[in-house]
């Protein structure tokens, strides 16, 4: 727990009301999707950290919460020290620009109907960055070379639907570039992408860390990826940080039953012996609505006991530098 | 400056973009749905008459003298005269300055109303949602038609009272159209980025998403024109059309009577009437079949 | 199933209030006094008006004029008819019946005319029938009600003197029984096909688009895989699919033929509701007026749900969730 | 292997699709053979024209595509058959098809069961409702799915349950060659593994032949023998999965394999492939994959290179292999 952590997270929780029924009305019974439900962490500059789930899991809503483009229903988010929850108006404009997302789809990055040269300038002028248009068209320039996306002009009068999928995804990197922030959100930005087209999104994100200090959250849902570009990894399930820690040690050394079961079932690539004992986990990922107490995985865990379905495990430090929760680690003194 | 951030050379670019002018990639598909230029070549014909109506017709519509229910072709009128022996062509062509200006004027009213109603209540959901559908429903589910009468005859019926009231009957259609639009836009990635950007929220709405919703509304457009005109012939027919205006809905009325003896009194203000509501159907489906999928090139 | 139907539910009553509201509202945006509106043309004496004003209490503040307004229409009461000097609902009740004939028959007539062509423009789409059956579509769509009635008068009746030219009964012959029933049914044939024709393309448009839709869904490519023919896949599954919308389209589709049947009544002297306004119209009878559009607005909110329920219990989606 | 007839051959199989940008040619000249009970990998990225493939040998693709070349299925080239003869004798008797989205892969206002007796029984209609009733829980049993699934809708299911009720649906008639198109592409990671597992033991139990599609080098080696690269719509190499994976012979599936990050092994900068797709409705001249190819040289974007033969079982569309070929002929 460092002093001044660029981003503190603290019991982030986001509930979404399901519409009610006059049924429901009339039993005062409201259900809620439990999208993310008590989760905590730090981060500093220049640090990668991944959150690894499957569909369903929350990563994507806690991408959103941090960037407030969702509204969290509990804890809170401190940015550089200043709390996130109660940003209006400027200060939250403000917020803004240090703090921006990529997203998934690269084909609907920008408005169709604008060239790109268009939406880049727009993002300047939405924060009012550079005195007058040749001092905008230079800073758009610099930072598209050093993405490599030369000729820089040829770029710029081309519509979205006239670049690859590679191309846009960068060119919506560089239009986060251009508000200098010091945090960003890549939801699954690569998925979408073919294999061969990946690594440039993927080196061009780490080149930020390591050159401009950027603090990023790198959404996946695919181990090897993150295992690649993370300096921590987060794994998700239903709403809940399950084990997190330093990247290595998540991968090769996976203790909460729900890591090794996602870890043995990454598939292999070529002759590689697979990772860990394959954990067979039953069933399929329930809903999160109206969850009830005890341990979220404790359906399919193979090694559920009853302790796991009265209470549930909190994040735990355990040995090897990482935090896990489940109660086969937490076990009061015998 | 710091050397290209990649290791290999920079992106190779597709091949150079053979970009259509937005004109030409309008017209082609247009061109292609056959019905869209069959509908434009009626309303060009049906608005040269309009325009030139005083050309054509240097006395007015309302001009006596002639002798009465004289056939087309007969003593230099071209369509005959009706009842009162007043010029059929002049109330032909004055007919349809009326049809296409209520037509035009009452639909961009609906268009307008509509396409606010619609992106306000589905970008802003809530209440404000709540509220303005439901106002939504209420117009689409009452009978227009008699909504129109009761205001016409409480509040008069001027050309201008009934384009409004038309207009204003109109819009549910266009709005509900909107708000699906606006609501399948607000979850698109340009808009969520937009918001993360820190673009304003109306400016969102009026800036990006309006002009990437409102293309399917274009095409219905051409339905309320077409609709608005039918519904004037309709009051006009029952009287409640302007009393000083040559309109082709008292056209029928008027040559009602003598149908049996003189057809081409009511039937040719009928016949005016379909091409030109023809003329706007087949526009709207030439437009929609530009929008359609359909007319993009098939890829993988 | 019942959480769909109670939401519903839930949006018929308020847009049924909201048009009581809009209705108050134009009674009152009536040019000059209403009072005197309501004491009618022949330039009744000061007293009069003054009686009627404080009949209807216009005299106390609007909200409590509304709220007396709304407590007689609970009853039904809609006020009298200035022309008639009969309630106004009693009139209008006795007309609906003649105008339900008209517009339900015609409306389900264009209903099945129309869902099959449009099921046969949708799988021959792209050739001459489909691009036909749009064009004369498109033709029929463009054609008012009322122009249509008189033509069809002219050929039916005058020319070839098949059917009687208007009305509901032969005037003079009082038949009972069977007989009084195929009178009515004679002079129902002309209204009824005016009115279904202009119908047709609504129902055309919207079965032709679903069915080119659901011709582009996966499953249709999966059982096509599978080895069913073409014809039997489009039978059992894409138009099973199809024709849901159409389902919707009729509920909203009555307030449509309202319009149409107006005009309708007016040419063929249909003794319906339309001719009723027409006569309201002329003699500015406002309560007989509002009154009709109310009524008209409550049945449309009726058919509109009950074609929901319907579209509720056809579609698992809905039924089930 | 005795010299049999392949289960399933492609001789020079061209898809071009007439749209209103020009003849886009999305297959060009793939020639295949899948022996009885092999398992190929059609791994391809997106424009590769791997899907178009799979429609091409179904004959299901839309009709402004043209087809050229044979596809043979026990030696009877289908391009040639009536559909009411494919119907009837070769669609899901002799082949069937598991696509990627199962959610809406049948009717939402149908129950499952009769669907699934709806196709048992246009190709089984001698059998009683009973015979039927078993054949299908026979199946579903075979993909652990509850026989409480033929009264529910496609709606209720689970993405992973509909994927496993299509993969029943698909041995339902027990074809002996079954192609997974992006199977298993829409699912999490774990359903996926689970999956593709029942589809190895599936193999067996029905003993298929199966063609397994995908974009996933890591779906490919968990289920296939033999491993088929595409790029923009051509063969670029055919090789035994092992050989595939330690030494892929073309610079495109030696730049594919390396752009994919590992769970294991040392952590290097990986490169991926710079450029982007060729236009295919103006296809370069030569080989497709030259504007990207580290290897080009001038020759390659003269004339295409043919599919050679290197070893048993591995052939390479590749032109520095062919005009090796020509020196050996020539020496």
């Amino acid at each position: 727990m460092s002093e001044n952590p660029l981003l503190d997270v603290r019991d982030l929780q986001c509930l979404f009301p399901l519409r009610k029924g006059l049924g429901d009305l009339a039993r005062g019974k409201s259900h809620a999707v439990h999208a993310v439900d008590t989760v905590s962490f730090q981060m500093q500059r220049s640090e990668i950290l991944a959150l690894v789930g499957e569909s369903g899991c929350g990563k994507s809503t806690t991408g959103r919460l941090l960037v407030k483009l969702e509204e969290a229903t509990g804890g809170n988010i401190r940015f550089d020290g200043e709390e996130v929850g109660s940003l209006r108006g400027k200060e939250l404009k403000s917020f803004r620009r240090r703090a921006q997302i990529i997203f998934q789809n690269p084909f609907e990055a920008f408005d169709p109907r604008l060239t790109l040269g268009a939406s880049l300038r727009q993002a300047l002028r939405i924060h009012g960055i550079g005195k007058n248009q040749a001092e905008r068209d230079d800073r758009i320039a610099s930072v598209m070379e050093r993405s490599g996306l030369t000729p820089v002009q040829d770029f710029l009068a081309r519509y979205p639907h006239e670049l690859s999928g590679g191309q846009s995804q960068r060119i919506a990197t560089v239009r986060a570039m251009l508000l200098e922030p010091d945090f960003l959100v890549a939801d699954e930005p690569v998925s979408m992408l073919d294999v061969s087209v990946r690594a440039d999104i993927l080196n061009q994100l780490l080149d930020l860390r390591d050159r401009d200090g950027m603090a990023i959250v790198f959404i996946t849902h695919d181990l090897s990826v993150a295992r690649y570009i993370a300096d921590r990894i987060a794994v998700m399930y239903l709403g809940m940080f399950v084990e997190i820690g330093p990247a290595d040690a998540v991968i090769e050394r996976p203790q909460h039953p729900y890591a090794q079961a996602l870890l043995s079932h990454t598939l292999p690539v070529g002759d590689e012996e697979p990772v860990a004992a394959p954990v067979d986990i039953g069933g399929e990922v329930p809903t999160p609505v109206d969850v009830q107490p005890g341990c979220r995985f404790a359906g399919r865990c193979p090694f559920v006991f009853d302790r796991c379905r009265m209470e549930t495990p909190q994040l735990k430090a355990t040995s090897d530098d990482k935090l896990v929760a489940c109660h086969l680690f937490d076990q009061p003194p015998a | 400056m710091a050397e290209s951030l990649l290791t290999n050379e920079a992106a190779v670019l597709p091949t150079a973009p053979r970009r259509e002018s937005r004109i030409r990639a309008f017209w082609r598909p247009f061109v292609a749905s056959r019905m869209g230029p069959i509908g434009l070549g009626i309303l060009i014909c049906v608005a040269l008459c309009a325009l030139l109506a005083g050309v054509i017709a240097p006395d007015g519509p309302f001009k006596l003298g002639a002798p009465r229910l004289i056939g087309p072709g007969e003593q230099g009128h071209l369509l005959g005269t009706d009842h009162l022996g007043r010029d059929m062509l002049a109330q032909l062509v004055y007919g349809a300055r009326v049809s296409l200006t209520i037509g035009l004027v009452a639909a961009s009213i609906s268009l307008f109303v509509g396409v606010v109603i619609g992106s306000v209540a589905g970008y802003f959901g809530g209440w404000v949602d709540l509220v303005l559908s439901r106002l939504t429903d209420m117009f689409l589910i009452i009978p227009a038609f008699f909504l129109i009468i009761v205001v016409v005859a409480t509040l008069g019926s001027g050309i201008g009272y009934v384009m409004v009231v038309i207009g204003l009957t109109a819009w549910p259609t266009s709005a509900r159209l909107m708000r699906a639009q606006t609501l399948s836009l607000r979850e698109r990635t340009f808009i969520q980025a937009l918001r993360a950007l820190g673009e304003s929220g109306p400016r969102i709405l009026f800036r990006h998403i309006v002009p990437n919703g409102i293309q399917p509304l274009i095409a219905n457009a051409s339905l309320d024109i077409a609709s608005a005109i039918l519904i004037e012939a309709g009051l006009s027919f029952i009287g409640l059309g302007d009393p000083n205006k040559a309109t082709w809905g008292r056209m029928i009325f008027d040559g009602r009577t003598t149908i049996l003896t003189a057809w081409w009194a009511s039937v040719l203000p009928g016949i005016a009437i379909i091409v030109t509501v023809l003329g706007f159907y087949l526009v709207g489906d030439g437009i929609s079949y530009v929008l359609s999928p359909r007319s993009r090139k098939v890829s993988k | 199933m019942g959480r769909y139907i109670s939401r519903q539910l839930a949006s018929i009553i308020p847009t049924i209030l909201l048009s009581i509201v809009l209705n108050f509202m134009l009674l009152h945006a009536a040019p000059g006094d209403p009072a005197r509106v309501m004491a009618g043309k022949d330039n009744p004496s000061e007293e009069q008006i003054e009686a009627i004003r404080k009949s209807l209490g216009l005299d106390q503040p609007l909200p409590v004029q509304f709220w007396k307004y709304v407590k007689e229409l609970a009853q039904g009461n809609l006020g009298q008819s200035i022309t008639y000097k009969q309630p106004v609902f009693d009139l209008i009740m006795q007309r609906l019946p003649a105008t339900l004939l008209l517009t339900v028959t015609s409306a389900v007539l264009a209903l099945s005319i129309g869902t099959l062509l449009g099921v046969i423009a949708a799988q021959k789409s792209g050739r001459p029938v489909d691009s036909a059956l749009s064009f004369s579509n498109y033709a029929l769509f463009a054609i008012p009600s009322f122009w249509l009635g008189l033509i069809m008068i002219v050929i039916f009746s005058s020319k070839l003197g098949w059917l009687p030219t208007s009305g509901m009964r032969t005037v003079r012959a009082d038949y009972t029984g069977w007989r009084d029933k195929l009178d009515v049914l004679q002079h129902l044939v002309l209204p009824v096909a005016t009115l279904a024709l202009v119908q047709i393309p609504i129902y055309f448009r919207i079965t032709r688009a679903s069915v080119q839709l659901q011709q582009r869904e996966d499953y249709v490519t999966t059982f096509r895989a599978t080895g069913i023919p073409e014809p039997r896949v489009f039978r059992r599954y894409a138009l099973r699919n199809a024709l849901l919308p159409t389902v919707t389209v009729f509920g909203l589709g009555l307030g449509f033929v309202f319009t149409g049947a107006a005009l309708v009544e007016i040419v063929f002297a249909w003794p319906g509701i339309g001719r009723l306004t027409l006569d309201a119209v002329f003699r500015r009878d406002y309560p007989l007026l509002l009154g009709v559009y109310l009524v008209l607005a409550i049945a449309v909110s009726v058919a509109v749900l009950l074609t929901d329920i319907v579209y509720a219990l056809l579609d698992p989606r809905i039924r089930l969730r | 292997m005795t010299e049999s007839v392949p289960l399933l051959e492609l001789q020079h199989l061209g898809v071009t699709y007439r749209t209103d940008r020009g003849q886009v040619s999305a297959v060009d000249d793939v020639s295949l053979q899948v022996p009885m009970g092999a398992s190929i990998g059609l791994v391809g990225e997106s424009g590769s024209g791997k899907s178009t493939i799979a429609m091409a040998i179904l004959r299901l693709l839309p009709p402004n595509a043209r087809v050229d070349g044979a596809v043979l299925v026990n030696g009877i080239d289908l391009t040639k058959q009536p559909d009411r003869r494919l119907d009837r004798e070769w669609r899901w008797r002799q082949l069937a098809i598991v696509f990627q989205k199962s959610l809406s892969a049948l009717s939402p206002v149908h129950r499952i069961g009769v669907q699934m007796h709806d196709v048992l029984r246009t190709h089984e209609p001698d059998l009683t409702e009973s015979q039927r009733k078993d054949r299908i829980e026979g199946v579903l049993a075979a993909v652990h799915l509850p026989a409480r699934v033929l009264r529910s809708y496609p709606f209720e299911l689970s993405g992973g349950m509909m994927q496993r009720t299509m993969i029943a649906l698909g041995l339902v008639c027990n074809p002996p060659f079954v192609i997974f198109d992006e199977a298993t592409t829409a699912l999490d990671v774990i359903t996926q593994s689970q999956i593709l597992g029942e589809i190895q033991r599936l193999k067996e139990e029905f003993d298929l032949t199966t063609m397994v599609i995908s974009h996933d080098v890591g779906v490919i080696n968990a289920t296939t023998d033999i491993v088929a690269v595409l790029y923009a719509g051509q063969l670029m190499e055919v090789a035994p999965k092992r050989q595939f994976f330690t030494a892929p012979r073309h610079p495109y599936s030696q730049a594919l394999i390396a752009s994919v990050p590992r769970l294991r092994g040392t952590k290097e900068r990986i490169t991926g492939i710079p450029g982007s797709l060729p236009d295919l409705a103006h296809p370069p001249g030569g080989c497709r994959f030259a504007p990207r190819c580290p290897h080009a040289t001038p020759a390659c974007m003269e004339h295409t290179p043919p599919l050679i033969q290197i070893a048993p079982g591995h052939m390479v569309r590749c032109t520095e292999f062919s005009m090796k070929a020509d020196q050996d002929v020539t020496a």
